[in-house]
């Protein structure tokens, strides 16, 4: 078996590509892939790299981010053998599988514990560039607030750049001069920026993709997007050859794909009770965030 | 200088930027002729690494154009990027606006409409430039990234697909989609379009007065005006003809391309153009050439990574290393003793005299 | 008094976002006077980032930092002299490919340095220096009298180029390499030692652009860091005339309508966002049209020298 | 043989130039230049156009390395890699093409590249001093852009003399020089020779090497035929050196065929300007109600000192500035108001003050500066398109007719011989004036002959009924030509006379004359 997979940015960017470049190789050690990938591969090119791993044999390859829907249903066309799969995609065909994220579900989460934690009834977002992801993620952030504090005031800042660290920063500091006390960057590198932000200021953060307590202290929650997760539990289907041209949705109930991370010490423990409970109410479905 | 030194001076360019490459390869922890074969050999001689190398060439060939004629009329134009979206932009809005008309007279309009709008955003630079004296450079460049954001804004807001998990519009139609010209791959008819513009331009700036006195504006405004060149006009000229074109590379884009308006559809190769005119001279009827070389060594970057895993970083460094040196060698002396090591040897040899000399005495 | 509070705000965020655009544009300024082009100033600014995080990441001393990202846009700076004073490559030509170069090999060496946590690595930096007195004032106290080590030197240097540049000797005698190389050169001044001198001070510049994004502002390097600062120097420089103070005067503005832009997203959210992003853009345009700032560089920029043509 | 009396001449030799060879691609500029030379005299350099003057003079200030031969100074080989050098070494050179920083003033062109220590206060006085010295008037307030040429020429004379040298090169220094302004300067030069300062003189004013040069140095197709002691050589045998086996008809000696004036009385006004006043946006008067007509057939003259508003009239009159106030008629038609263009397509020929800014395209070839004030006419088209077959051919035979050097169209005019650019100019405007022809400083940098030649062309237009306005600082060229001579001060017409009757002395009162008495 061999998969390839081919990123919109760098794969050290302690985001959502270099979660996907990890996914990739760490599943393919593990279940003995042939793992290749392609970095920074931006929209003329899409259509190429996807076409030629397909030509030069790869069993699976794989679009990491909704902009390669559309490239890989052209390329999908022209190698009915191959198998393709778009992280964050959008609809299914017999060899295009679609791993996606319930976004809003984790994001109501972190609203909720964002909106219980905070002092001053203001809390932010920060993302880059607004699309499905972002949205959908905003939209459950803010939901999650409301429903833990229907007072709270909700930042939204978009940066327009997923690596500008300054502005990353710049937009956290914003935020919290603004009275913010949690702020969660969902941005890639820039996210760090954001995160020196809520280090100076002693306000508290929010993680993505990992859980972000481990190199910053004053996280208060981690929405762990297990792109790794993910990626292992279809790889699996793959390696045994029965991946499907289907919709592998990451949600709630599905643990090593996402999940929340650890609790900060400073949330007193009936929060952590009420988000736990919410979390059986997501899996029971009882709770349905939307967007779905 | 004669052809032959001139080879030879690519030649060594080359090497020593390869070499150089090849050290990082080596440190990346693969083979560097294994990945150099790949970077010269697939992007030319393979069937599917050359029609990629044409697919890349087209836009560049076109934005190359698009900063050689402005140029030679004296004005910078590096808003070739900016016109490119704003192109793309105008040929999508419509393509999608009146999706059903034949394709033998859509595309034809599409065309147009890019070129309007590749022409009205450089309208803007050169009206400033010619009746204002603004420099044009900064009005390009500033108008680069304000068209990336209103492209970005109309895929993400008005134009948006139904459900698109990322900003790109609907398709346009099968009628509007440019012909492929290398069966079963991508390779568009937007290559021929762009040859033909060459040879036209080309003709245009050598044998017609009004080309010819464009060039006179660019090498001695002064001298123009006193041959009775409008400068004002000519300044205005040029850059609607620079900014149609990269317009018509935008439309390129979208309905040769992507079929859709893409937020981030073209990757710089406004920026390419500039390297693509500077190379070839400010010379259209080279342009196909150094065009081709940029595509190639770009396309045949990506099979580095694909075929041979070299990390991206060092691949772009190995393509500045590349354009560096070849732009190094093609640099032609304009005089003979242009090096500046004769008159040091000679410097030295006389040196040793004089203190000969003085022991002597 | 809100209002005070806010564009104390605004002061700050002026100053944390124009900084790094002044020194790159002060960079630009230097080079285009001595009659070259720096395009490579993005890429420079990278390097300087990836020198100061390195060596503040080696050695865990911020100065040491300081001092190896100088060094490295020395380096960068030279390079490109090299490349456009005694290749004669045309000077745009070699600026972008030095971006793609500079991007690539910065790229490949954090990725060596720092290993598997990439940008992750933290890094010493400098933390802000409060002006005695000063920084107690209300607004700008907070925003521009406690600022880091480099901002202050920024002004510093911005009064040194413009005295160098506008009263010195020397600094005649490199505008005049700049306007006119032969008439220089005919009339004694070492043309090509002062172009090398030109484009490895700018340079320079154009790392400590890098340096303090990495040690005054977010302490990590991370790949394309420099998101287009470098461009937006390039448009500073003629915004300001080609005169130091005015370059820095123009990153400023830059910044100020950037850090306006994030608290308008608040106040209208309702407005798309590119709106917004666009601003500093639109701004300095229209400020390049008010203040008619005509098209005035150097004569000679951009042309290599040769002395046996004519 | 020349040349062995030359080293006899020179005992001790402070300067020795042995077997320069200096080639640009093809063409061979200098070959094998010997010159022994001592201080405290002054060499003129005679040569056609072309002949390697400047050439040999950029190879002692290290602006061009030889392909062979050495330099020594004072008996030790020295090496000039570089202006910088050639001043270390004391010698310093005035340009044939200025070389001054146009965004700068006089002061700052004249202290840029000093040591610091020359650079003060006192440094700025002596400036002045040099200026009043040689009487020079020069604006030290205005950037050298706004500069008229002949202050260009002070500022780049001051230049070179501020740098107190012991070789100085002087390239044709005298060319745009007012006659009043040439003599003082001239004097000057000696008093540098009398305290021991070795000078090249260039000139093709052999009137001037008479006055001032010891000794003759000349030079042929890069060649130096001989050096001569000036007092003891006929003009004869000098223009024999400098020309070959050429027909010597042309030169000085031969008297002029006194030109048969056609009688222009009956023609009809080919230009008539009538009250043009123009105002600079300073606010300064360039042009004072300015009126003169200049009949079909007739050669107009206008003499004056440089900067009087002379290049101005000329671009009024073409339409390259627009006057304030008045009229402007071409063979009675009004073309006030006419843009360059129309101009141009009624037959209007002029030669600019300033070839290197406006009249040539220094990066374009020959054949393409020869054709691009006329591209749209016919003779240059063929079926809509440009014919480069015709453009070549014509620019041939032009090139042939005027004795164009090197003689390759194709060649980028920027390699050509300051003379041999001002011979492109003249060969396309002559060729182009149909109904009026305006020159100004038309035989600036021709050699003799090739002065004799322009002149001629320039009356044998007049004579195929052309008008033509002939506006020079050189005086006798003026005379020389003219039928009938308008004197220009201030921006008025002081007064018109008939060369053939008239003094220098009155002309130079006319020249000079204070606006009040101009009335
Ligand atoms: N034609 C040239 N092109 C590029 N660089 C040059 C050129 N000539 C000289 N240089 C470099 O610039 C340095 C300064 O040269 P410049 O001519 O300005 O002063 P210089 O005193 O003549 O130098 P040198 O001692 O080498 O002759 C030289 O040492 C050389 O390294
Ligand atoms: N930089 C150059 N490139 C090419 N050719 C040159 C260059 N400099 C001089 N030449 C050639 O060398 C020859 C001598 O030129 P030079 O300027 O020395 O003549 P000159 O004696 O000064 O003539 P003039 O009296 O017209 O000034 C000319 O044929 C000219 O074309
Ligand atoms: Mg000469
Ligand atoms: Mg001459």
């Amino acid at each position: 078996e061999r998969a390839a997979i081919v990123m919109p940015g760098s794969i050290s960017d302690n985001g959502w590509n270099q979660a996907g470049f990890e996914g990739l190789t760490k599943a393919g050690e593990a279940l003995g892939f042939e793992a290749a990938f392609s970095e920074s591969v931006h929209q003329p090119e899409q259509i190429e790299v996807l076409s030629d791993y397909a030509r030069r044999g790869y069993d699976l390859v794989i679009g990491h981010g909704g902009e390669f829907q559309d490239a890989v249903e052209r390329v999908a066309a022209r190698f009915p053998e191959t198998m393709f799969m778009v992280n964050n995609g959008l609809g299914t065909k017999d060899n295009i599988a679609n791993a996606d994220f319930y976004f809003s579900q984790i994001a109501y989460l972190m609203g909720y514990v964002a909106g219980s934690m905070s002092d001053t009834g203001t809390i932010g977002i920060i993302a880059a560039q607004q699309f499905k992801f972002t949205t959908d993620t905003v939209a459950g952030y803010e939901a999650g607030a409301k429903a833990a504090n229907p007072e709270v005031r909700v930042l939204v800042t978009w940066t327009g750049d997923w690596d500008d660290i300054a502005k990353g920063k710049e937009a956290a500091l914003n935020q919290i001069s603004q009275g913010a006390d949690v702020v969660w960057p969902t941005m890639d590198s820039a996210t760090l920026g954001s995160m020196q932000a809520v280090q100076e200021k002693g306000v508290y953060g929010i993680g993505i993709y990992r859980d972000a307590i481990n190199e910053w202290p004053k996280i208060l929650q981690s929405a762990i997007l297990d792109v790794r997760g993910n990626m292992r539990s279809y790889l699996e289907l793959a390696a045994a050859g029965k991946l499907e041209g289907a919709l592998y949705r990451a949600d709630m109930g599905n643990e090593l794909a996402m999940r929340i991370g650890s609790f900060h010490p400073d949330i007193p423990v009936g929060v952590v009770d009420e988000v736990n409970k919410l979390i059986d109410a997501m899996k029971s479905g009882t709770l349905v965030v939307h967007p779905q | 200088m004669n052809r032959f030194t001139m080879q030879r001076r690519i030649a060594i360019a080359l090497l020593l930027a390869l070499s150089v490459g090849g050290v990082l390869i080596l440190l990346d922890g693969h083979n560097p002729f294994e990945a150099y074969e790949v970077l010269f050999l697939e992007s030319f001689l393979n069937y599917w690494g050359f029609s990629n190398t044409l697919v890349k060439a087209s836009p560049m060939l076109l934005a190359g154009l698009a900063v050689i004629i402005p140029m030679r009329a004296g004005v910078f134009n590096i808003g070739g990027e900016g016109q490119i979206y704003i192109g793309g932009l105008f040929g999508a809005v419509f393509a999608l606006a009146i999706p059903d008309l034949p394709g033998l007279l859509g595309v034809p309009l599409i065309f147009i409409a890019a070129a309007a709008g590749g022409a009205f955003w450089a309208a803007i630079p050169a009206y400033l430039k010619a009746y204002r004296g603004t420099n044009e450079v900064i009005v390009t460049l500033l108008m680069n990234f304000i068209a990336i954001h209103i492209v970005s804004y109309a895929v993400a807001g008005p134009l948006l697909a139904e459900g698109a998990p990322y900003p790109y519009s609907e398709e346009v139609s099968e009628a509007y989609r440019l012909p492929i010209l290398i069966p079963r791959s991508d390779t568009h008819v937007g290559i021929v379009f762009g040859l033909a513009m060459t040879v036209i331009l080309y003709f245009w700036l050598r044998f017609t007065p009004s080309g010819f006195h464009l060039d006179l504006v660019g090498r001695n405004a002064r001298a123009a005006a006193y041959a009775g060149v409008d400068q004002k006009k000519t300044i205005i000229r040029a850059m609607l003809i620079g900014g149609s074109l990269a317009g018509t590379a935008g439309a390129i884009e979208v309905i040769g391309l992507k079929y859709r308006l893409f937020h981030l559809f073209s990757d710089g190769y406004g920026y390419d153009g500039i390297v693509v005119a500077f190379l070839a001279a400010l010379n259209p009827i080279v342009a196909p050439l150094t065009a081709l070389f940029l595509a190639g060594l770009s396309a045949g970057a990506g099979t580095m990574q694909r075929a041979v895993g070299v990390d991206s970083s060092v691949i772009e460094v190995v393509e500045g290393l590349v354009v560096v040196l070849v732009a190094a060698a093609l640099v032609t002396p304009q005089t003979k003793s242009t090096s500046i090591l004769k008159p040091l040897a000679k410097n030295l040899r006389l040196r040793r005299q004089t203190q000969r000399q003085k022991k002597e005495a | 008094m809100i209002d005070l509070v806010l564009l104390g705000d605004v002061l700050a965020g002026t100053a944390r976002l124009g900084t790094p655009i002044a020194f790159a544009a002060v960079g630009g300024v230097i080079a285009e006077r001595g009659g070259l082009y720096n395009i490579g100033l993005e890429g420079q600014i990278l390097v300087g980032a990836l020198g100061a995080a390195a060596g503040s990441f080696a050695t865990g001393s911020a100065l040491i930092g300081l001092g190896c990202g100088i060094i490295c846009g020395l380096i960068s700076g030279l390079l490109l002299g090299y490349m456009s004073i005694r290749l004669r490559i045309n000077q745009l030509v070699g600026g972008i490919a030095l971006n793609l170069l500079l991007a690539g090999l910065t790229a490949f060496l954090s990725r060596q340095i720092f290993g598997a946590q990439a940008g992750g690595a933290r890094v010493n930096g400098f933390s802000q220096i409060d002006i005695p007195f000063l920084s107690d004032l209300p607004v700008v106290g907070p925003s521009l009298f406690s600022q880091d080590p480099l901002f202050y030197l920024l002004i510093g240097l911005a009064i040194a180029a413009w005295f160098w540049l506008m009263k010195s000797h020397k600094g005649l005698d490199l505008r005049a390499v700049g306007e006119n190389p032969k008439a220089a050169d005919l009339a004694g001044v070492p043309v090509f030692r002062m172009q090398y001198l030109a484009i490895a001070v700018s340079g320079v510049l154009a790392a400590l652009a890098g340096v303090h994004l990495v040690l005054s502002q977010v302490y990590v390097f991370a790949e394309g860091m420099s998101a287009g600062k470098g461009f937006i120097a390039l448009a500073a420089i003629i915004l300001g005339r080609w005169s130091p103070i005015g370059a820095i005067c123009a990153a400023l503005f830059f910044g100020f309508c950037d850090a306006v832009q994030f608290k308008l997203q608040f106040t209208s959210p309702e407005i798309p966002y590119q709106l917004f992003l666009i601003l500093p853009y639109l701004a300095s345009l229209i400020a390049l049209v008010v203040l008619g700032a005509k098209a005035s560089a150097p004569a000679s920029v951009g042309l290599p020298y040769d002395r046996e043509h004519r | 043989m020349n040349l062995r009396e030359s080293w006899e001449v020179v005992l001790d030799p402070f300067l020795k130039v042995t077997g320069i060879d200096k080639s640009f691609g093809a063409v061979r500029a200098l070959h094998d230049v010997n010159l022994l030379a001592s201080k405290g005299e002054c060499i003129a350099i005679l040569g056609e156009n072309g002949a390697g003057k400047t050439t040999f003079a950029s190879v002692l200030i290290g602006l061009y390395q030889p392909d062979n031969g050495e330099i020594k100074l004072g008996g030790t080989p020295v090496s000039v890699t570089s202006p910088a050098k050639a001043i270390e070494h004391g010698i310093g050179m005035i340009h044939q093409h200025f070389s001054l920083v146009g965004a700068m003033n006089a002061e700052e062109n004249i202290l840029i590249g000093l040591p610091s220590t020359k650079r003060g206060a006192e440094a700025r006085a002596r400036i002045r001093k040099l200026c009043s010295d040689f009487d020079f008037n020069v604006d030290f307030d205005i950037r050298v852009t706004e500069m008229p040429v002949g202050m260009k020429q002070r500022v780049e004379i001051l230049k070179a003399l501020f740098r107190d040298v012991s070789i100085l090169i002087l390239d044709e220094p005298t060319s745009v020089l007012a006659p009043t302004e040439v003599t003082p300067f001239l004097k000057g030069v000696r008093k540098l020779v009398a305290n021991g300062c070795l000078v090249f003189f260039i000139s093709h004013k052999l009137d001037e090497i008479r006055e001032i040069a010891d000794r003759v140095m000349i030079m042929r197709h890069g060649h130096v035929e001989g050096v001569l002691p000036v007092a003891t050589t006929p003009m004869a045998q000098m223009s024999a050196l400098m020309m070959g086996d050429k027909p010597t008809g042309e030169t000085v000696e031969t008297p002029k065929v006194k030109k048969a004036r056609n009688d222009t009385s009956s023609a009809p006004d080919a230009l008539v300007v009538s009250d043009v006043c123009l105002i600079d946006p300073g606010g300064a008067e360039i042009l004072q109600d300015l009126t003169l007509s200049v009949k079909a057939g007739e050669i107009l003259g206008i003499a004056g000192i440089d900067g009087n508003g002379q290049t101005e009239l000329s671009e009024v009159i073409t339409g390259l500035k627009r006057q304030t106030s008045g009229a402007i008629h071409l063979y009675g038609t009004e073309i006030s108001s006419a843009s360059i263009a129309s101009r141009i397509a009624d037959g209007i020929g002029f030669v600019p003050e300033d070839r290197h800014a406006e009249g040539l395209v220094l990066s374009l070839s020959v054949e393409e500066n020869i054709a691009f004030r006329s591209i749209g006419e016919d003779r240059f088209m063929s079926g809509g398109l440009i014919s480069r077959r015709a453009m070549h051919e014509i620019a041939s035979d032009v090139v042939a007719a005027f004795d164009i050097r090197p003689p390759d169209p194709k060649l980028n005019a920027s390699a050509l011989s300051g003379g041999n650019q001002q011979k492109i100019v003249l060969a396309r405007e002559v060729a182009r004036a149909r109904n009026l022809l305006v020159v100004v400083q038309p035989t600036k940098g021709l050699d003799v002959g090739a002065t004799e030649f322009v002149q001629n062309k320039i009356r044998a237009v007049a004579q195929s009924g052309v008008g033509v306005l002939y506006i020079s600082t050189e005086l006798e060229h003026v005379l020389d030509i003219s039928d009938r001579v308008a004197v220009m001060a201030f921006g008025r017409i002081t007064g018109v006379v008939d060369p053939e009757n008239t003094t220098l002395q009155d002309i130079g009162l006319l020249m000079t004359a204070a606006p009040e008495e101009v009335q």
